[in-house]
This record gives C-alpha cells, structure tokens and sequence, in this order.
C-alpha cells in the first residue's frame, strides 16, 4: 500500500496568522530548505479550529493534518491557545481511539520569529508520515 | 439499458440578459443544445437544469413551444444552484432534462378572451402562453396581461411588455408610488379588479406570489369567474421531476407530473399543502 | 419506592394552581408495555401520566423542543414548564442551562429518583419473558413484568440498560421537588467497564471494529435527533440547499460549506459520528438515548463516554454538575495537558 | 411448481445456484440483516431489521460521473448498476408486497432506469410467517397475509422438518430447477399440513387497523384535524420510520464533488426522508410541511390515501417497523386508528 520510494505526504497545515504562519513566511523568505508536502491554511487562531476542519482535510484526502499556533502565553486574543490545547487534546484522544494513527494529526507551537522550527516541525512529521503511508481511513469513499 | 432518465444533455448558455437587479436579480438564459435536437416542450412545462458539482433545479421554460433553436428560461438568484447560474456567462455549458409536467390546455382556449395576470418572476411560466397566444393572434379574441412588480426595478421583460402592447392590453401596476411611474399603483388582485375583466367566454390565468394568487382568485371569483376558467401553476420543492422522489406532492398529486398548471377546480380538491 | 400516584399529585397541582404552562412527563404508549413522552396542559390528564422501567427517553429533549417552538412563535414563555426528570435527564438540563438555553426560573424540575436501579433495555428483554409482555414495573431491585402468562419478576440488573448500570448519579441532585431515594452511590458496574475494555485492543482491532460500525450507519439521524444537546438549527449533516430561516440570502446559501455528503458510506459516517462526539464533549451526560435508538446498533455510548472519561481525567470535568460551570471546551487550565504539542 | 425440501438440503439448494449471489437473514452486531450467505442457512430469523429494498433501490446510487476543466464543456460518463443477480432467501411476505408496491412506483409514468435494471436480477425466496415475527405485525389489516405470495418468486412454507416450497413466477421456477434432484413431490399428507399451517398462521393474532376499507376516505376528511399535531407531539423527526420502511421510496439527488481543477464528482442518488423539516422546503424558505404533524400526516396519508387514490392499494405492508423502532413509540396503527376514530 505504501510506496516508500515514490510516496510524498500531504499534509494540511493550519496556521495562526499572528505566529505560525508568519513564521512560516520566515522560513520562506530565511531561504530554509524543508519538504513542500505541507499545503498552509491560514485560520485567525489556533483556537479557532473546529474539529470538522480537521476531520474535513483527512476526508478530502489530507495523510496528516498540523495545527500551528502561538506559544501558550503569546496568543494575540489572551487565550485561544489555551482552548485549543484543551480541545485539540480531545480530538487527538478521539482519532487514537477509532483506530488512526496518532502520528497522523500533530501540534506545534511556532512563533513568527521561529522560521527555523517551523521548518523543523514540517520535516518531522513528513518523517514520521513516510512511514505510515497513505492515509485511507478518513478519506472519502464515495467514488 | 432504456435510456437513463436521470442524465441530462449539455446545453450552451446563448444569450443573457438581467430583468431585474438587486439582492433578489432575475437574469434570462436562453440554452441551446450541443449535441443538436433537443426535447419539445408544451406551454408550462418545466426543466432540470444543471450546473455540475453544485446540482439540479426545476425551472419553467419560459419560451414559447413554437420557438425551437433555444430554450429560455428566467431564473430570481435564490438559491445554491440559482446564485451559480448567474454566475454563468454565454457560452458556458449547464445541464438539461425534460420536459417535466402537464401544460396549459391552449387549444382548448382557442376564440376565447385571455387574461393573463403576474406578479413578480411569475411572468416566467405564463410567458410562453403569451407569446404563443400572440403568435397564433387570430386564434384568440382579447388578450390581456396584468403583470406587477414591487417596483419599476422589479419589472421584468419590460422591452417584450412594451412589444406586447401592439397586440394585447397590457396593464403593468407597482406596489408603491413612485416618481415616474404613471400606471397602476398598488397590488396585482387590486389592479384586476380596477379593471373588471368580464368572465365571458374567457380565461384567467395567473402565477406570482402564493398570496397574489389567493386574492386574484378570490376577486376573479367575484368578478364572476368560474372554477374552471381558472388557471394557475403551483410550485414546490422538486428533484426529480418523474413523480418518484417524493417531495413536490400536494396530497396525491406529484406536482411535477400532475402539475404544475391547475385548473382552479381541479386544485381547490387538493388538499392545502403547498 | 416512588408512588406514581404523588407525581400525578404534583403534576395536577401545579397545573391547576397555573404555576406551569404545562408537564412534559411520561405516559403509556401503544406499542407493547413501552412508555411515550407526553406533554400535559391541564390539570385532568395528570392521570395519564406513569413511571416504570420503561421511562427510557430522556425528556429534556422536550424542553428544546418548546424553546424552538417559542422562538419560532415569538411567544414570551409566560409560566414555567415542568418536566419529569431522571438523573440523567436533569444533568441534561444543567447543560442547557449552563449554557444558557433556557433560565432556571423557566423550568420547573419534578425529579424522580431511579434509586436503586434504572430503565429497561428492550433488546436485553428478549429470552428472559415468554410472549410479549404488557406492562412493567419497578419493586425493589427487581422488575416485574405483566406477560400473557403472569407476572414475571426479573432482577432489575439482568435487563438494565448499560448505562443505567453504569451512572454514578442515580438521583436528579437539580430538582424543584423530588420523589424517590438518594441512592448516590450504589454500585452497579464500574463506569466506563466497556470503554476500558474496548481500550485494551489493539489499534488495528479499534479501527477495525469503528469501520464496521460506521459502515452499517443508515444516517437516519435519530442519534441527533433524540439528544437535547444537539439543538444546532443548522447542522453540517443537513442538506446545505435549504435556508437555515427565510431570510438566508441566496450568497449564504451558495457558499455554505459542504462538510459531509449524503451519501451513508463510512468516511462520511465516520466523519459525522466523530463531529457529533466532539460537539458532546463535555456536554454529553450518559442518557444513552443516542445508542438506545439507534436501528443498527452502533455503539455510539462508548465514543462518547471516551470523551466523558477524558473530560473527568484530564481536566476534572463532570458533565451536568453545575449551572454555573463553564463548558469544557470553553474554558482551560494551566495544568492541562500540553506535552503532545511538538 | 410445489415441491418438498428437507431443511438439511437447503445449504445444497443455495449452492446449486450458481450464477446468483445468495443472501439470506444473519444475526450481526445485534440487528438481523441480509448477508450473502456463508455457512450454514437456518430461516429462524424474526424480521430483519432493514427490508431487502435497497437491492433494488439502495441507500446510494451514482448516476453518472462529471469531469469539467475549467472553460471548457462538461464531460459525463453515466455509471450502471452491477448486474449480479441477487437471490434473496427468507424473505417476509410484507416485504415480498413492498416490492410489489416499489415497483409501481418506480414502473409507472416513467420507467426508473437504476431501478428497474436493479430488480430485473433480484430474486425473493420469501418464507410464510407461520407466527407473526413481531408484536407489531399487521399484515392482515392491510390487505396482505402471512402466506401471501406477492412480489415473491418462491414461497417456502416451514412444516417442521423440511419446507413446503412453491414457485410463484417463472425466475422462481429456475430457481427450484436449479436443483431439481434436492427436492420431493409433495405427498397429500405435506398439503394437508401446509394447508392447516396456513390456516393456523392467518389466525394469529396481530395488531389490527379498524375498519381499513374505510381509512382513506377518514383520512381524506381529517386533513385538517388538529389531532395531526397532537399525535406528533413527541416526534423528534429522525428517519427511522421511513428507512427501514419497505415502501418508503423518496430520494434526494445532490452532486458531491471530488476533486477541484478540474472539476470531478458525481451525481448521486441517496435516500431521502418525509420526517426531515428541511425535505419540503423550498428555496425561498417557504415550507409546505413546517411542522411535525404535517409530516406524519404526510407519511400516514401516504401509505393509506394518497397511495390508495394512485394505484389502488394501501402502500403500507404492515411490517411494524416504523412502531417497533419508533425512539418515542409513535404507532402507525394506533395513530391511523385515532384519526379515524375522531373522524367520526
């Protein structure tokens, strides 16, 4: 099923606007070389991610899905962050608990100043997809 | 298989012209076949039209059966697969299946006194009556069209109306007064009556608004109009248009196979459910 | 032992002194021995109303149903409206309240105790009495059952539903006036025993047992349907061609998100099922009303209790236990969980 | 065609039938349902819980594929139904006149395509309810029987140790061929006792519609009773009712969208349902049926009026699906009942 050699992840990555994604812009503009598997979705907050936005990308074919946001203390609106937290650990509970795969949904936090890391958080989780393959579980069967 | 009668043909976008603007904008299309014919329709029947990947709607096809190189239709932007229509420009390629539906008895009403009475987009599915009417001319004694908007904005197929004018009385009203508008002011059913049409060997028919239909039946009535000299077209809610989906119905009737024109005899039996 | 006769009592009363508008309670059905939901408005029908094992559904449900209707009628509520609530059924209503759907002066809670047992499960019925039988009730730790063939007394806990079994709070602790004992603290089956037990698989075997479960959804919607937390006017499993209310505009109506197709296969059922888990969390206080009416059987208890486990575990979160709380997913601590953020 | 199988033969009957898939009632996961068939087949089920109907109609039929980039004119390709032929044992006589009723629906005026290439290689071996499978049969008051042979290719008939088995139509008759050598002529003794088993099996009790010859004209009178809106007091509008009906046939057809650049999806089919507010509601908001009592007046006239007026038969088979599964006991017996009864 998974094809080692040829196989390249995709992944959906929302980004906060007010850290993550200009931290991705960092990377960017830094010049740092990381995978480009990671299609970026720009949301207002970490805390405004609705599990159905995350459960969508994996139905619309996405193999992993990334939340990005600001470090705990940083949040531009004080505290979605923190309410992401919480409710992203619920979802993650919930796709371990069906059967995903755990490494198939990830967090991270990445500030604008964090170009580097960003880089780095992509890279891992290419990484750790590789290995996992493509992720049919979620993804739509209605051909 | 028999052919499938859920697959429609590709039709190209012709012609587009905006009647009315604003939230609620009606725009005419005129569709012609890609593939060469197309199906023939009778006055009042309707049409699925497509747009791919947003879905299907049910539409009156509001030219008459005697023009055959196009199909038109005039469609409010209401709704998902309405907003995408007006979206469109000419040469792009919809959808079509049909004809779905009954039509007006015409022949039956030759050497008779027509009045045709609208409100608002429910000029689309008389039109073709009107236009088939004028152009059998002789056929018929006095035509006459009652049509309102809510305002001279809300007009629509004003150039044709005007055109009409030659052949039938045209009697336009709006809802409010306004500057510039030196017809009827006030509401459709208002205006009929204003004008007493006589019920001698006549025939009303009417569509608009669910509430317009109830007061210009009610005031036909009593202008001395039987059940059965009247005549209006129902709408509801449909997907399949053959009777088997199961939502248009009005007690045991599948509008889109029994309907959508009724006799107001016939439609008084149905239970009130629409 | 609760005495039909005093709920009937208090139902006439407060009708009659006009302090409700109405009672949402029990009655007996048509359909074999089973109860059905009512709502009374005069003082008279207070006789029809009945408590057995067989008061399964979870009322407050009603009580949305007549905010909506209000709403929709743009009618001041006037008087209260009271209900007949289960344990179960009365942590439902703090959540609603909670989250501020109706006040608690607009509801007026007639709670009755399960005490020392719970409702019955119909399809744990099945083998245990002869015939169909006609009617049931409680006594003591037992049920006893009305069959063709007499009466049939049963240990209650033989045909319990799970839930039952498993709740921790037997008793509605919210009431206006209650009937029954406290029996807070009976132990029954441990809580979340299946969730447990389903925990110790593998992830091959979860997915593997999830994918036939979701695959076998007709997506009748009776789960959301019968559930008083899923009061949403819009839902993302809803057809997206019909206007939320009538003055939806056409961009609203064209640009509205398809999130889950119609179509009953599993990645939409799964993604439907998963939607609605989260949307509970926190929320959902065990009526087991969503796997009880389920056609198919789907084990929808066990998705929801992970996330009610989880919400006791992680963040000391108990659904339903206070009007005041914030909602768990609105509101966080700085101790919560955060090592699995890279 | 009335021939004797011993029950011991029906494993050999099944694999006698080659060119069929075989599907016959299984016990999964708590509900009865038809499966294809592996193993040993005993017809010890009560109903199944879903009716053998989506064979014919499934829950989601794919009418053609669209593939549009962008500028250019849409390309369809049109997608057929499989043709495997399904043989379907165990069928309940109920849902052998449900099919007789879908094919009405789905054969008159215009032919449905997807249907009728469907039915076409479906077979219904149905077996007579010697007792009624659940508390909520009321075959009788519906112009059916326990025994009834309608919309069935072969009746099997339990007579203990082996089954009376008769051909219905000519499929049914290929059927039994099929495996000539596995079954015995009936002996007079056989139809004497399949004949006191059918007359034993019409004579259980059922729940029972009062007086039906005279429901639909009733129903027709209370159009506007205010009782519509009482009976559906405690209705939570799922579908049920409708789903595991065996008549219920309304759909809904919405394009889903699988890809973007270019534009890829398909037309599809899927079950739709009286029960749901938004399923009358039209574009503008407008909302023929807005309340619960309007859609169960809806689905109670339907089966036992509207159908009636259209082709001649109640619509209901009396299954007692939609009662026995009703979340809030709503009864289509009780509430026919009622309504009538107010009627006067």
């Amino acid at each position: 099923m998974s094809e080692p050699e040829t196989y390249e992840p995709k992944i959906v990555a929302f980004l906060c606007k007010w850290c993550s994604s200009a931290g991705s812009d960092l990377a960017g503009v830094s010049r740092i070389q990381y995978p480009a598997n990671a299609t970026p979705i720009t949301v207002p907050c970490s805390g405004s991610i609705s599990p159905l936005y995350i459960l969508s990308a994996f139905n619309k074919g996405a193999d992993g899905v990334l939340l990005s946001g600001c470090h705990i203390g940083d949040c531009h609106y004080i505290e979605g962050n923190y309410l992401a937290r919480r409710k992203i650990y619920l979802i993650k509970e919930l796709l371990e608990f069906v059967g995903v795969e755990p490494d198939r949904f990830r967090m991270s936090w990445v500030s604008a100043a964090e170009g580097a890391k960003y880089a780095q958080v992509v890279k891992d989780f290419v990484a750790d997809l590789k290995p996992l393959g493509p992720q049919d579980k979620l993804k739509a069967d209605r051909t | 298989m028999p052919d499938n009668i859920y697959l429609p043909e590709l039709a190209r976008i012709t012609y587009i012209k905006e009647e009315v603007a604003g939230e609620r904008s009606i725009k005419t299309f005129r569709v012609e076949p890609v593939n060469g014919d197309s199906f023939e329709h009778e006055c009042g029947q309707c049409a699925m039209l497509s747009i791919f990947g947003r879905g299907e709607m049910m539409i009156s096809i509001a030219s008459s059966p005697l023009v055959k190189d196009y199909k038109q239709f005039s469609i409010m932007r209401v709704g998902r697969v309405s907003a995408a229509f007006h979206d469109l420009a000419v040469g792009d390629v919809v959808g079509i299946r049909g004809p779905y539906g009954n039509s007006f008895p015409v022949d039956d009403w030759r050497g008779k006194n027509l009045y045709f009475i609208g409100g608002g987009c429910g000029l689309a599915p008389i039109w073709p009556v009107i236009t088939t009417a004028v152009a059998q001319r002789d056929s018929f004694k006095n035509i006459t069209v009652f049509y309102g908007g809510r305002s001279p904005r809300d007009i629509m197929y004003k150039a044709e109306l005007e055109k009409l004018r030659g052949v039938a009385d045209v009697h336009l009203s709006v809802d409010k007064a306004e500057d510039g508008w030196d017809a009827y002011c006030g509401f459709v059913p208002a205006n009929v009556m204003d004008k007493e049409p006589s019920s001698d060997n006549a025939i009303a028919i009417t569509c608009g608004p669910p509430i317009m239909i109830k007061y210009v039946i009610q005031n036909l009535r009593s202008l001395g109009f039987a059940d059965e000299q009247i005549y209006t077209t129902l709408e509801n809610k449909m997907k399949c248009g053959l009777g088997k989906c199961g939502r248009c119905n009005v007690g045991k009737d599948y509008v889109c196979v029994k309907g959508p024109v009724y006799s107001w005899a016939e439609l008084k039996e149905l239970p009130e459910e629409y | 032992m609760i005495n039909v006769r005093d709920i009937r009592d208090a139902a006439r009363d407060l009708l009659a002194k006009g302090e409700v508008r109405a009672v949402i309670g029990y009655r007996r059905g048509s359909r074999g021995m089973a109860a059905e939901p009512v709502v009374i408005t005069a003082p008279e029908q207070a006789d029809e109303l009945v408590w057995d094992p067989t008061c399964f559904h979870n009322l407050a449900l009603y009580l949305v149903e007549d905010r909506k209707f209000l709403a929709h009628s743009r009618k001041a509520p006037g008087a209260p409206i009271a209900i007949i609530a289960k344990g179960c059924d009365a942590r439902a209503i703090v959540v609603l309240m909670q989250e501020h759907y109706f006040k608690r002066e607009e509801v007026y809670i007639i709670g009755v105790s399960c005490e020392g047992v719970g409702v019955l499960d119909e399809r744990k019925l099945a083998g245990h009495v002869p015939g169909t039988p006609t009617d049931a009730a409680f006594e003591g730790d037992d049920f006893v059952f009305t069959t063709p063939e007499g009466e049939k007394r049963l240990p209650a806990r033989e045909v319990m539903a799970d839930r039952c079994l498993e709740c921790r709070a037997p008793f509605p602790k919210e009431h206006n006036v209650v009937f029954g004992e406290d029996k807070t603290g009976r132990e029954l089956a441990a809580p979340f025993a299946a969730l447990a037990r389903f925990e110790e698989q593998g992830a091959t075997e979860r997915w593997d047992f999830w994918r036939r479960q979701f695959e076998r959804c007709i997506r009748c919607f009776a789960c959301r349907s019968v559930c008083p937390m899923c009061y949403c006017d819009e839902c993302v499993v809803d057809s997206i061609t019909f206007p939320v209310a009538p003055e939806t505009t056409a961009d609203e109506k064209a640009n509205r998100i398809r999130w889950i197709e119609r179509s009953a296969v599993r990645s939409e059922n799964i993604t439907y099922h998963m939607t609605r888990a989260m949307h509970l969390a926190g929320r959902c206080i065990d009526c087991g009303e969503c796997e009880r009416v389920c056609p198919v059987n789907i084990p929808l208890r066990l998705l929801n209790n992970k996330m009610e486990r989880e919400a006791r575990e992680r963040f000391g979160y108990e659904p339903g236990a206070s009007i005041g709380a914030a909602s768990l997913v609105a509101s966080f601590n700085d101790s919560d969980p955060g090592s699995f953020i890279r | 065609m009335e021939k004797i199988l011993h029950k011991e033969r029906i494993d050999d009957w099944i694999s006698a039938l080659t060119g069929w898939e075989v599907l016959s009632p299984a016990l999964e996961d708590g509900i009865w349902a038809y499966r294809p068939v592996s193993g040993a087949v005993r017809l010890d089920h009560p109903n199944t819980t879903q009716p053998p109907k989506g064979l014919a109609f499934p829950q989601r039929e794919v009418f053609f594929s669209f593939e549009q980039i962008k500028g250019e004119a849409p390309r369809l390709t049109q997608i057929l139904p499989d043709t495997v032929q399904r043989a379907v044992f165990g069928v309940r006589p109920c849902d052998g006149r449900g099919a007789v009723r879908m094919d009405r629906v789905f054969g008159d005026h215009v032919e449905d395509t997807y249907y009728q290439a469907r039915r076409k290689n479906v077979a219904y071996v149905g077996l007579a309810c010697n007792q009624p499978p659940s508390a909520n049969c009321f075959c009788l008051s519906v112009g059916g029987s326990p025994v009834s042979t309608d919309g069935l290719d072969v009746l099997l008939t339990d007579l203990g140790d082996r089954y009376f088995v008769a051909a219905v139509t000519e499929t049914g008759k290929a059927l039994m061929t099929a495996a000539n050598s596995l079954f015995d002529e009936p002996a007079d003794a056989d139809r004497q006792q399949l004949k006191s088993v059918h007359t034993e099996a019409l004579a259980q009790p059922q729940r029972a519609v009062h007086n039906p010859d005279a429901v639909p004209a009733k129903l027709k009178a209370s159009f506007k009773s205010p009782l519509w809106e009482e009976l559906a007091r405690a209705c939570i509008g799922c579908g049920i009712c409708t789903f595991l009906c065996p008549t219920c046939h309304c759909f809904d057809i919405n394009d889903e969208v699988t890809g973007s650049a270019p534009l890829k999806g398909n037309r599809v089919r899927t079950w739709d349902n009286c029960q749901f507010p938004d399923f009358t509601m039209h574009t503008s908001g407008h909302n023929p049926r807005p309340t619960v009592g309007a859609r169960l007046r809806q689905r109670v006239c339907h089966k036992f009026q509207y159908f009636p007026e259209n082709f001649g038969m109640p619509q209901c088979t009396g299954c007692g699906r939609c009662i026995s599964e009703c979340p809030v006991g709503i009864d289509i017996v009780s509430v026919v009942n009622k309504v009538v009864e107010h009627a006067g």
